[in-house]
């Protein structure tokens, strides 16, 4: 009880240590978070350059890949048709009509690239049409 | 058939409240408990499992059976495992990550250091414990209630006090719970009307790469210098990361919808039930409540004042109502700052900063958690 | 080689199958079951994991691997530990409160009685199970298959009979998968035209408060009278009060969905295994189907003659037929009354009536559960 | 077996004692809820005099916090555009258009009053404008 | 308080790092582990739980605390529980099976064949690690790595040679992430352009009642062979009946949601936990992981030459492509094989054949892992 | 090591067995499934014929049963109204509008019919009437 039971369990010094601990914690977390930033900066500019030089690797194969997986989707790619020709076969199990989450979960399962943004591109180009209440049918 | 009446009356809920009021007591605070979360909706999700809990841990009947949360066997038991092993906690810390955007905390890294100042609170209270007589291990478990984190307090509890789970998580949540009647009294206090009125600036975009690097340079930074936070932060940063990271969408929402709901309703279920008055009302139990209401207070002061501190640094001045909301208490000292900082000037937006505040408060209790029950293993 | 295959061969099911042809007998009661549970949609949730897990169960394997789910460390046995702890009645009990609408019950506190009388089965049945020689702790874990709930009759042989879990839970879902079959001839030989024909009246509307006032209240009232139920009724008065609180939506929609259907897999699944032919096939278990039917017929009879009694003292008059629903077997009692009456007179609507005894039903045999597990543990 | 087993078990005891005790308690339940109604009309007249007297306790704070959380939400509120100011810093954070689930979340998250009811009157002020398919945007 | 202090250091993560760098390399793992998952979106599902698993997994702490997932009554050991005994593949296969559509396996059953041939790298592989000197159980578990199948790989791991679940599973998912990388230049090579350009018939309709007898006709067929496959097929059996049942869609559709999440969630993380450097850098791992490349490379090359073969006696010639979707690897070898056949002939659609392969895979290498602990437990 | 630990640990034999009892059990299942397609058509024709003959066991019951949940929902029954009323009071509970998950829901509580073949004729019948964004009321 008292000041002597806190010296007798190290509580100054566990509360002095802790509190500067904690502090130093987040000191160094809050530093390096401001630093990620630029971290960020240097290596997409890194990546831009980089980008021309084709990829080290399997180059075969990841081209295979890359023109479905790896593009950043900034806009609908030009050759719809030819992604709605990924979709057809799934589209197809799913009946006239179906809901979009439907078609997104399918979709993931087969991995397709970027279901949410090629759904929406199938539906700018008037693939999908909307048919009220949710549902939506295949135009093709 | 008269020896089974009575020895079936003898073991009615009534004959044993009839040899101790205390169960009757508990089951009124309670209902007491029951009304704040529902009528007055103070912080529903944590008070009503709760309240509804200590309604049933306080309903007594015969221990041998394997009924209470107490015994070996019990349906309860089992369920209270996750309290005990700090399971719970660590899923609702899962939870949590998935569902916190760390977005305005990352385009104001200064903001975290409110959030580190305010667990100033645990270590004041600490230093009050053991003067108060606490053996250490209690007093760790007491202090981290300033963290203002329920599963926080309720993890570090479990490892270093065990007996203690009961008043320490009620107490941690009650004050969570009351916090828009604790803290705004110390944030007129602490703090000056052209302090209140501090606008601060809209905080940058933040980059999809940067909420990706953050929970892994988080993780690793954190829990590299206080490993003991792992449990707590290793499951935060997790859900966070797969929030974040865009390809996992599925497992994300399933974490931040049945996985956190279901750890959150036996979690407060479970503690509640254990403020059996038994074992929960003891003169031990008032003194925590008590330098639980300090804790909590003194984290809310220290956050304040140092964000008055920062002030005398820094150029561009920060609003120091925000240093309240890095106790944590996700979201309710976020709001309550918000609250203070609208009635003040209603054109004054401080919900983003205060949350950014808010989850660095978090992460901040849980180092210090991690540190304190470090401390103890090593003494 | 030669050994090798020799060996294996021997470890096949088909080989045990040849040496124990009882296997084959579960499979095709497990076919049965399926085929009543898809094609007939006899309570489906109930019988389709339960069927199913009667053909897994009764694939034969050599004992020893750590396979089944009575051999220690085996997946099956992991999950069925929720069965014999009476972790997942409790569950689903949970759940149930989450999705039980009691306005209609509040509306007319009299058709309480309804749910209580038809528990007298239980009892009536406890006596003819000890005439048959059963033990004390075994008749009264028959006995409570006239409670007609599935979770209540596993809780309560978990606890006091735990080697008869198979057969007395397939009997309690079994009886109440085939309510359509075994309840219309009771409420036809048991009531008048003119009492099927009785309308009730329109219950009147109950306000927010009385909804969230009920499952304190009779958490209270019956667990003080019966603290054996709390496992049962507090986790059913817990769900209910999320439900009807309207500040914890997110909690109550996982506790209805997610959690209950998580419980309610493996509770059937795991059900459906414990029924492995070597230890089911037994004489008892043709004993305990007949008892569970003669339960049940009981218990039909008692709700439905009660109500003839009631109407005795009441101006009034209740339709007796919502007597039957007082078995709970929650909801297809309550759909068998409605067809009953709509049979007599097609305008005549007793559904919300019926589901009104129906829950007080599921409270009447979770009392009745706490009170045999108390006689038998306190005897 | 037989009668005796019964007598021995006490059987007879327990059924008659049993049977009575479940009647009891759902006879007392049943009586209580039938009294439950006139609790609650007595409390709720009781607080209807009550209420024009200010609370008790933390007044100041309470007053601050009712004005936003405790009162009924039986009308919109007139002062609409201060409640929108609210939602505005939620929505910035969900993009232009967004679903009301999310709007619903993000308020619920931050423990903001009545977040059903003041959607529906933001939505009846034509602050929040319906995009189709479950989309919407803030109109200011 | 310097030796507070001292005594903290020594117990950071830093500390322990600078005295044993493979801490450094395994986090480092992680962390490309990330960069595939998430900018590759190499199989995220997997690969991102399993990635934040090693880095959580491989920040140092002092043993003893209770802290890490080999210690008892830690946090992550408790979760590991689910590994170790098996039960989180189990239910994996429960909530895959409520998943998956049989419909194009049911209308080519010949297509079976392939998924069966594919298996045949897991017992190139098992004689391989025996040659190489492994212990018959651990070779068994490093064989089955070529059933490409993550779940299945980490039960009979579990079962057979817990000490190695660690690098066998990391083996498991690194190849079946690696699909786009390791099948493709197999194909080639052991595929002409004219098979390559083979076309499948547009697959029949299959009729519910074919989908609803063939989970329970899948289950005895299977398990009454090799009942050692029971936790598994029996649980994607079940699954698969929710599903096509059709009236316990609520069931089904828990157990295709929060169900597997969960437990994906979960498996993935515990796995990538338990490569703790200290148990898991050592020259046995790199075996494992040399072992796992050549069996999941002899899969695919099975696959695709009984393909082959097949064409030699079918009057109506199959796509011997689909041979390598026969090892499982759901769904990225079906994807793979569709690609490639698309690439040849973008009007060529292979993937609904490609999955019957696929999920006949699944099947297949369930047996062969029951065959394989069978023959162990016998021997 | 090397070729006896093969022969030591009985390598061999087990690598051949192995792949011949998979092999074995996928033939038998294929083998099996196509099989299911003739045991159904036989089936189906046998049912047919057998249907005109009442059931056997429990006939009046299963009369009272089937009439409301057995027969093949082909078409909307046309009775519809009979069936809007079994409908009546779930919809009194749920309010003047309402989801069609909520009255999915209620009906599948209460075991009713085909909820959502019944719900989709209700709604051709112009019983249940869409009120916009997934609401719907009931018209009669
Ligand atoms: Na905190
Ligand atoms: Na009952
Ligand atoms: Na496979």
């Amino acid at each position: 009880m008292g000041l002597d039971n806190i010296a007798l369990n190290n509580g100054w010094s566990q509360a002095l240590l802790g509190a500067s601990i904690v502090m130093t914690g987040l000191v160094i977390l809050s530093i390096a978070i401001s630093q990620i930033h630029k971290l960020v900066d240097f290596w997409e500019k890194r990546g831009q350059k980089a980008e021309p030089e084709p990829a080290t690797a399997p180059a075969g194969t990841a081209t295979t890949v890359s023109g479905l997986t790896l593009e950043v989707p900034d806009q609908c790619p030009a050759d719809i048709n030819q992604v709605a020709d990924l979709y057809r076969p799934i589209v197809a199990q799913l009946g006239t009509t179906f809901e979009l989450r439907e078609l997104y979960q399918r979709a993931a399962q087969f991995d397709l690239p970027h279901p949410h943004f090629t759904i929406k591109c199938l539906r700018d180009a008037h693939i999908l049409i909307p048919q009220g209440d949710g549902f939506f049918s295949w135009n093709q | 058939m008269f020896d089974l009446l009575m020895s079936f009356l003898t073991n009615t809920g009534y004959f044993f409240i009839s040899q101790d009021i205390r169960y009757l007591i508990m089951i009124a605070v309670g209902c007491v408990f029951l009304y704040l979360g529902i009528a007055k909706q103070y912080e529903p999700l944590l008070l009503v499992p709760i309240a509804f809990g200590i309604v049933v841990g306080n309903i007594p009947f015969f221990k041998g059976f394997g009924l209470g949360i107490y015994e070996d066997n019990s349906v309860f038991h089992y369920l209270y495992f996750g309290v005990t092993t700090g399971l719970y906690p660590s899923i609702v810390f899962l939870g949590l990550g998935a569902m916190t955007d760390f977005s305005s905390l990352l385009a104001q890294p200064k903001l975290m250091l409110l959030g580190a100042a305010a667990q100033m609170g645990v270590f004041f209270t600490l230093v009050g414990a053991l003067f108060l007589g606490f053996l250490p291990k209690e007093a760790a478990s007491i202090a981290i209630i300033g963290g203002a984190d329920g599963p926080t307090s309720i993890f570090l509890t479990a490892k270093l006090a065990p007996h203690l789970i009961g008043p320490i998580a009620i107490a941690a949540y009650s004050y969570m719970a009351l916090i828009p009647v604790i803290q705004p009294p110390i944030m007129r206090l602490l703090t000056t009307r052209e302090e209140r009125l501090i606008r601060m600036e809209e905080p940058r975009e933040v980059s999809r790469t940067e909420r990706l690097i953050f929970p892994i340079l988080g993780v690793l930074l954190c829990c590299l210098l206080a490993p003991t936070a792992l449990p707590l932060l290793g499951m935060l940063f997790f859900g966070n990361l797969m929030k974040e990271c865009g390809v996992v969408d599925r497992l994300a929402s399933t974490a931040r919808s049945a996985i956190i709901d279901t750890a959150t309703i036996f979690l407060g279920f479970c503690v509640g039930m254990s403020t059996q008055a038994d074992v929960f009302l003891t003169p031990k139990s008032l003194l925590i409540f008590a330098l639980g209401a300090v804790a909590f207070s003194l984290a809310t002061a220290s956050g304040l004042i140092f964000g008055k501190i920062m002030n005398l640094f820094l150029k561009k001045k920060i609003n120091p109502l925000l240093g309240a909301a890095g106790v944590s208490a996700v979201p309710g000292s976020a709001r309550e700052v918000h609250l203070m900082g609208q009635h003040e000037d209603p054109t004054n937006y401080l919900l983003m900063h205060a949350m950014a505040c808010n989850s660095s408060g978090v992460i901040g209790s849980a180092i210090a958690a991690g540190v304190l029950w470090s401390f103890n293993m090593m003494g």
